[in-house]
């Protein structure tokens, strides 16, 4: 259960990305972050996962204040959260298996189970012919899939994406947003920025838009845009 | 929510080493010329740094050998008889540090003497009519410092008409001796600082460049000492691997030179230190220098990037 | 004009990515480049500004063979023409205003008028209070609209754009395809590889659509998808 | 489309010179602590190449001091009146280099030697009523290397009973000065090679870390040498600003030592070199020495990352 109470957030050179945050989203839910470019979806999302601490306010992962974890305990706390970030961030140096692998190696999984796991997401996302492929020889959905994969293969708790989606055309868009329905399904929580109007208004769920910072709209089977 | 794992487990699994250390390696052939930027660093800067420790243990060694030669030469009253000159004799000896002691009669005194003038020295062998000298005694010290406590006792004694320990040379010596010392321990420290500063300089910027990577391990849940140890491997490695070469270069180059010049060297008075126990001393110093340098520098470097 | 002629491109780690292309393009078109993820719109673009070689086959670009050009004269085909990277390519250490200054310092324009394009382009993508900023204080879409700004500042004859809406909302997306169009009717061409569906079915145009490396449809008017 | 210029354009305008030149001393700023990395490798390995400078210009300079002190010993025959002896002086002194001809009658000749032996010297008083020396010239040549033959040449004059200048003496020191002379250059080419290739190693540390962004630079249209000046910029005042400090701290520590230790030394058969001409060589070489390292280390780096 994510909780956000009264969150501010100004970055060092000043701006003020997140106004005054107040949200509750329950375990299990399947959530849309919508907004136009700038709006604050990725420091909203960054805070969650504590790249980023807010300024002000608190919030609340499994009723456990996040200002409360002590800086060795951060780890711990990411590895419950499945994140695909909006930049990708794959490891240069790693092949495509070695970046999926990376994520159970740090939970010192076993390497039959490492290898059957990553083979397995590989297969999901339709990538198992390019593991041996270092990132900047994939073309950019195949890196975004390979970022979606890393970030569901051990299983957490919550799956944050952040435009999953941007790079790739809408078929391969759909597929993966029926695994991300399905992991859904079995419980994980998915919170989810995206700019993709179809998605949205198709696959219908929670959306919350922001807007400078703030909550502009809160529904619960909501759609891209307004429909008042 | 699934129960979160807050207790950081701080045992690691066996084969969570054998992958550090497999990534570790790794490492090193992955990130190419930056591997053989900081070995080369290592290298070069370890040769250095032996190479002049060679050179001073070998000042060190000879400034040992010129203080061993400092000598006190008693002249024994021209007037004392033979008994009295061996009296003088067991009281020197009786003294705590004396090491040894030579009996030079006059006569053999000014045969020396005549011939260490040379060609000069001819002109002097009328002297040998009435032979000025005065029989001695060369008194050796057990240990250079205490030959002028020895000195004074012997003064004192009977039969001594005059003693002379060259205080002048002998004090210019030991403070030259002694300048050498400091000035080599300042100067090989001079150089291990300098070396430890640019091998880790150079460390340090060959993880910059990963500074990036640190973060993304970070955000995927990896703990610091997860991502420190392949760090750890990585460094030991450079170090070690660094080290092969000086070690090599100093241990042939330094036995041909003894073997070369060390045997007929035309300064007899100067002596190349034996190879052995004084090149693995300092191949132990570089490994252990190389190895420390290559871990400490590494940690440090990347400890900053840890905060993410 | 844009002409190719049976150009294949097979990567060093052996993926064929292109497998027989000819194509013509003439000066002033309005061109989408459409096809699903790894399907080579990335490398057939990428062949233009000569990021790529290809490994068979002739490109030529104003009639010119581009495997005629010496080294040294690349940097001058590539300032005519302006081009918006799938991963941006913001130099990290400038801010915007100087990433935006770079493409107009590179062919030795006046200070004064190096200003007064950037913040005249800065203010058509609308980031003019970001110009001080550094990409990485930047959201998503706002480092693609830099990418854009610095593409068209030197009025480009050629506009290459690897889905430049990627990270954009719809409304700013839209936005940006009507600078798109409007630099078209001042008669550059523009050549635009895509996944948004609204877009290409919405503003008709030519349409290539790419897969396997092959061209599969080439349409005057086209959509999105097959009509067939 | 637009008439695509392809004459390249050789000449830069000046304002793009000043573009370069800001860029390039914006972008030490910018790369903080790549460009501290880079200067303090330039800086101590030019410290220590400046310090071992100093040390073997000294040595070199007391090995040349050794050397002009080689001189010839001319013994007159004792039965040579004075109006001969004034002869030989003449015949001596049309030799062509010759450059000093000292007179030692044979009384101060005997004080000389008697005061040399010190206290033993005192047995050897009786030898003044019957002076067995003989009177002597010594002879300096201008220029050691003539030694040799200006010895032949005397030796054949008449009333000249002996000869000495010490043929031993002489070439061991000769053979030993050139040995240091060639040992200080082998050790000074070492250390600046070593200089050379450690900072130039830094560089291109930095320079790999900033690969991505050169390509970025190619592929929106920057020709090379449009990159590759503010580097240029970049690499020289690197090399400058690195070289700063040494010659500061050169400067400012030989001075020091000149005045402390130079004047009243112990040793006063060694003298220091003063520190005008030397200091001003030195530095001289190490600012050069800097900058053209900088310069090459930042071009020939940059160089492999230019072909995009
Ligand atoms: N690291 C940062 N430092 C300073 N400002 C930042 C930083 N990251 C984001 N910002 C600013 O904060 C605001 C919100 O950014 P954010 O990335 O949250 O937007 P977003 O909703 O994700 O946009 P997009 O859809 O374009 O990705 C923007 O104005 C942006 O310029
Ligand atoms: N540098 C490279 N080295 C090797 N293979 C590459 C490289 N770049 C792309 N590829 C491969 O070539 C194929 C085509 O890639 P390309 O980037 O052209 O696709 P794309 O159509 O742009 O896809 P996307 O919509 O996902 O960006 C893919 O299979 C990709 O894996
Ligand atoms: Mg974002
Ligand atoms: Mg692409």
């Amino acid at each position: 259960m994510i909780q956000m109470q009264d969150v501010w957030k100004t970055y060092p050179n000043g701006v003020m990305a997140i106004n005054g945050m107040t949200i509750h989203i329950d375990s299990g839910e399947f959530v849309y972050i919508v907004g136009s470019s700038g709006a604050g979806k990725s420091s909203f999302i960054k805070m969650l996962y504590r790249e980023e601490k807010p300024t002000r306010g608190e919030i609340f992962i499994d009723d456990k204040k996040l200002a409360d974890y002590k800086e060795r305990h951060i780890p711990y706390l990411r590895r419950n959260m499945g994140v695909v970030f909006q930049d990708f961030k794959l490891l240069p140096g790693l092949t495509v298996f070695e970046n999926i692998a990376f994520a159970l190696e740090v939970i010192e999984e076993k390497k039959d189970e490492i290898k059957r796991r990553v083979m397995q997401v590989l297969d999901i996302v339709r990538l198992k012919n390019k593991a041996r492929f270092y990132p900047h020889e994939l073309s950019g959905g195949e890196q975004q899939r390979v970022a979606i994969a890393r970030a569901i293969v051990n299983n957490p708790s919550v799956l944050i994406a952040d435009e999953p989606t941007g790079n790739l055309d809408p078929d391969t868009s759909w597929e993966i947003m029926h695994i991300l329905e399905e992991i859904n399904d079995r419980g994980t929580t998915v919170l989810m920025a995206t700019h993709n109007r179809e998605i949205v208004n198709s696959m219908r769920k929670r959306v919350i838009a922001i807007e400078g910072g703030r909550i502009a709209r809160d529904e619960v089977r909501g759609t891209y845009n307004n429909e008042s | 929510m699934r129960g979160m794992k807050l207790g950081g487990r701080t045992t690691m699994k066996v084969r969570t080493y054998g992958r550090h250390f497999k990534e570790g390696s790794k490492n090193l052939v992955r990130n190419g010329w930056m591997t053989f930027a900081s070995i080369s660093a290592v290298t070069v800067m370890l040769l250095v740094v032996g190479a002049f420790l060679a050179v001073i243990m070998n000042i060190n060694h000879f400034a040992d050998s010129l203080e061993e030669d400092v000598e006190i030469r008693v002249f024994i009253d021209r007037d004392a008889e033979t008994s009295e000159q061996d009296n003088l004799e067991e009281n020197i000896d009786t003294l705590s540090g004396v090491d040894t002691i030579d009996y030079i009669p006059r006569d053999e005194g000014l045969e020396d003497f005549i011939d260490s003038l040379g060609d000069e020295g001819d002109y002097f062998e009328s002297l040998r009519e009435e032979n000025p000298l005065n029989d001695v005694f060369v008194v050796n010290a057990e240990n250079p410092e205490q030959t002028d406590r020895l000195a004074a006792d012997i003064e004192g004694m009977d039969h001594v008409e005059n003693l002379e320990y060259g205080q002048d040379i002998f004090e210019q010596l030991f403070s030259a001796t002694d300048f050498i010392r400091i000035a080599g321990i300042v100067l090989i420290a001079g150089l291990l600082f300098t070396a430890i500063f640019l091998i880790a300089n150079t460390i340090k910027l060959t993880i910059i460049a990963r500074k990036t990577e640190i973060g993304i391990m970070k955000l995927v849940g990896a703990t610091n000492s997860f991502i420190r140890w392949p760090f750890f491997i990585e460094g030991l490695l450079l170090g070690i691997l660094g080290s092969i070469l000086p070690i090599a270069a100093l241990t042939y180059g330094y036995d041909q030179l003894y073997h070369a010049i060390g045997e007929r060297t035309g300064l007899d008075f100067f002596e190349f230190l034996p190879p052995y126990p004084m090149l693995l001393q300092i191949s132990v110093l570089l490994v252990v220098t190389g190895a420390v340098v290559g871990v400490w520098g590494s940690l440090m470097s990347v400890r900053k990037f840890l905060k993410v």
